[in-house]
């Protein structure tokens, strides 16, 4: 689905991505965590077309992106965390943009519209910016192109919203469709994101299933300071510490808090099954 | 094709509202000083059409210009519509021929009918109210057709400018032309000294003796003259708008996000 | 500190708000949620006198928010969710508005701006939407403001800067301080909010402190469909059901999960302490 | 006071970079041309000024205006920059007296001394290099000082345009003058036949024949036309602009957060 390989980007002189590699097959769930300017946004613009890289090899779809084929661009869908939308009725919309994305499904589409409570009467460009996020999902996920990006799709929206927006791409995933959710809120995306992709300092740190993951640590709440030589890493939280443990066995039977993961994964790498130095 | 049709659908429901605007303020600006006028019995007499004329050619030229100019700061260099141009399913190539056919070949026939319209529409009531009697703009006027002609050249030159510049196009060109126009004169003015200058000699200084010599030289000059004309023809007529297309056409297949301002 | 009542305001014929009442004392950190379009930015916008009510009473910190006297702004930090900076550097910023807070303490604003790892050289103008939002927060601190209002401060920070967010904030609570945080994020907001306030369909559904709720009643996760006349509002999530359970005596030892907490409220206001019809 | 030395500050320090654009480019626009013409030996007369006179006209209307325009549709009606607007702690007044300080008083006085150094540059070179010398722009000329009075007067007018329309500030206030005048001058069109009427009468029907009752009534008129040019130049020059400032001030204080565009 998508391959790169020896990619090299940079912003003016300062070097961004030096030798990125990432290959994701599809039928997944993709969650892409990193620190801000870690480049999450970029490596999804780098896949999408919309960035040129400046040496490498990209395959996005069979195609190479800075070619930005048609075919290509009508099979992925990207929703970003800032966009615009025209003055007009959602039918208008549908009319002038579905003849885009031949594998439109409007009945998915009407389905996900009532699903995300929008009244189809109101003009678009009248919508909140949580509405519009809906609205532009709704139109993605009907779309049913192969790849959908999703950066922080869950910003703006409320508690009721974001539980719809879970239970709503779960039930879209299907063999043949790949979702990359970059995100911040990992909370909102637990048991969701699930092969998780750490972007660190320009470099893919960690790229593993929360199955293996769990496999091979676990990570527990714990009241006193942890101690022992198969602590990888613990943070202080309110009511305790959060640790991570060495936990080959299966000794702790607990899931994976993905925050606890996530700085863990950036204090030592190569710690973790799926991480790399 | 297909896409191209689809493109400019949209374009034209986009715009929609700032047309319908547009025609507004035009048809207002046409007919309130006309009824004015009329109230106090000064319209211009029947034969000066000019009026018309006049006003279709402002509005092409800077009307037009200015569209160009405003499309693409706002779709293809805007930092939030910039993501549906890039993600849009089509070709480089769509795009640009779909803006190319909207702004050069659509606008000045639609304004052409509109300020025709507009004529009959004032020219009746002034017949009704006033009873005078102007001509409507004529179709017809070669110099109409010239104007477009002259139009779809000099777009393609704010197109460059629109698709070159990332900020503040519209500026930015009209400079860039006074700048190069500037520079070009330098250089004629140069070149023909340097060619010139025997021919000048011969004729300044050369007194009022006329010999052979001077004349053959003379006929050369002028030979020389009708060749720059010429070329100059060429490249406004035939080259300058292909030029411009081009250039424009690889700013379009290479745009990045990162050149959203 | 703040003190509304029978407020009415509308946009356009839409009212939005009938008949409001709010009264906020000073020296705590507030929540302020809702679902989108409940009119929480509407509120804060009243509240800092960016927008004018059709009729009724406001006060804040002894003015009317309206005749936006400077007295009542200059102790007044909001940090927008969409805000400008101009181009120029921290040092230029600073001379240009310091000016207009008397309060303003250039120590603590140095030891935030270390704490958010800010780099002070940078142009402000250049740095991301996180950096942006930290180095406003910084400068809203250090102003010793009495009351810092703060529309979704989370949005657009990352996991380590979410975290300096929590500790920073609660680090800055006085007794003459009060903080407004309207948020979709309650989780990167717990134990950072306590007073909770509630705004639904342009009513204030429900004003009270967590310890008051966790006095009578409890959230719990349970595997099995929650039974019994002492479940107010359950809802099934992965792993089980989330409920809330009525527990005056204090049988179940349990902090209060606030997203299940704002579903249940939303549901059903008038069963807790704190709620109202 | 202190605030509104502030606020001018700010505004200085924020509008630096494009002041130094607008700056470099007029300064260009000027030199450019003017080794053009002289390298082909073709700079102007050394009696005709016209030249910076003219300029320096052109940039204090067409560029005070745009800049007044532009800054309260960049500020008090900006969906992002808004919230800053409103919540400085400044009283209204104070933020209309910095900005009014800003464009009415520092931009004339700056373009002034800005457009003098650039004639006694350029001049300069001139003079090096093309040994011409046209006269420096002559600060002392009344011409100036008329300028920058009408200037203070027209520029209250695109102030009440700049903040009481939310968008398109310019085009708008020019659009408003245009048709105030036309109705202004059809009510006054009226007034004149209805009050001259009788006057009218008879000075084209009386005859020559001139007698003392037409005299009286003549200079009655003329009294009447006296008193209109002066009604005329009190509006203009004495309650035009303070009209301006006091409805700007009440849109400025009443402006809400849902004007932003």
């Amino acid at each position: 689905m998508i391959t790169l390989n020896n990619l090299h980007f940079s912003y003016g002189k300062k070097p961004l991505f030096t030798d990125l590699k990432l290959d994701v097959p599809s039928g997944n769930i993709y969650g892409l965590l990193g620190m801000n300017g870690a480049g999450k946004t970029t490596l999804l613009k780098l896949i999408a077309g919309q960035l040129f890289r400046k040496s490498g090899e990209a395959q996005v779809l069979g195609f190479d992106p800075v070619k930005r084929h048609p075919a290509m661009l009508s099979d992925i869908f990207y929703l970003p965390e800032e966009f615009y939308l025209p003055n007009m009725s959602i039918a208008t919309y549908l009319k002038l943009n579905v003849p885009f994305y031949p594998k439109f499904d409007q009945n998915a589409f009407d389905r996900y519209i009532s699903e995300f409570a929008l009244d189809t009467s109101q003009k678009i460009s009248d919508f909140s910016y949580g509405q519009k996020k809906k609205f532009l999902l709704s139109f993605g996920l009907a779309s049913n192109t192969s790849l959908l990006i999703l950066d922080e799709p869950t910003n703006g929206l409320d508690i009721p919203s974001k539980t719809q927006f879970r239970r709503t791409v779960a039930s879209a995933l299907t063999e043949e469709r790949t979702f990359i959710i970059s995100t911040h809120q990992v909370r909102d995306m637990e048991n969701l994101i699930d092969p998780i992709i750490i972007l660190h300092d320009g470099v893919i740190i960690f790229n593993a299933s929360l199955e293996d993951v769990s496999e091979s640590i676990a990570t527990t709440l714990e009241l006193d300071e942890p101690q022992g030589a198969d602590v990888i890493y613990s943070e202080k939280v309110p009511g305790g510490y959060s640790v991570v443990r060495k936990d080959p066995d299966g000794t702790f039977d607990s899931g994976v808090d993905l925050e606890t993961l996530f700085n863990a994964v950036i204090a030592s790498p190569n710690s973790f099954k799926g991480g790399v130095k | 094709m297909r896409n191209i049709l689809l493109l400019l659908k949209k374009q034209v429901y986009e715009d929609k509202k700032g047309l319908i605007i547009y025609a507004s303020v035009v048809f207002g600006l046409i007919l309130i000083p006309n009824l004015v006028m009329g109230f106090f019995g000064k319209l211009p007499s029947s034969q000066d059409d000019m009026g018309y004329l006049g006003l279709f050619g402002n509005l092409l030229f800077a009307g037009g210009f200015i569209m160009v100019s405003i499309t693409y700061a706002q779709e293809m260099y805007s930092k939030v519509k910039q993501h549906a141009w890039l993600m849009l399913p089509v070709h480089a190539h769509e795009k640009l021929i779909a803006k190319v056919i909207y702004h050069a070949i659509i606008y000045p026939l639609v304004l052409l009918i509109f300020i025709f319209a507009s004529s009959v529409i004032i020219e009746g009531l002034n017949a009704v109210l006033f009873s005078s009697s102007t001509p409507f703009l004529d179709m017809t006027d070669l110099a109409v057709w010239k104007m477009i002609l002259n139009y779809l050249i000099l777009q393609s030159v704010f197109l460059l400018g629109a698709t070159y510049f990332k900020s503040a196009n519209f500026v930015k060109t009209v400079l860039s032309v006074m700048v190069v126009s500037i520079v070009l004169s330098i250089i004629l003015a140069l070149i023909a000294r340097v060619v010139y200058a025997p021919y000048a000699q011969v004729m300044f200084h050369g007194g009022i003796s006329i010999d052979e010599t001077t004349f053959i030289m003379n006929t050369n000059a002028m030979n020389l003259l009708e060749t720059y004309e010429v070329i100059g023809k060429t490249i406004y007529w035939a080259l300058l708008a292909p030029f411009c297309l081009v250039v424009s056409y690889f700013r379009i297949r290479e745009v990045e996000a990162k050149d959203a301002v």
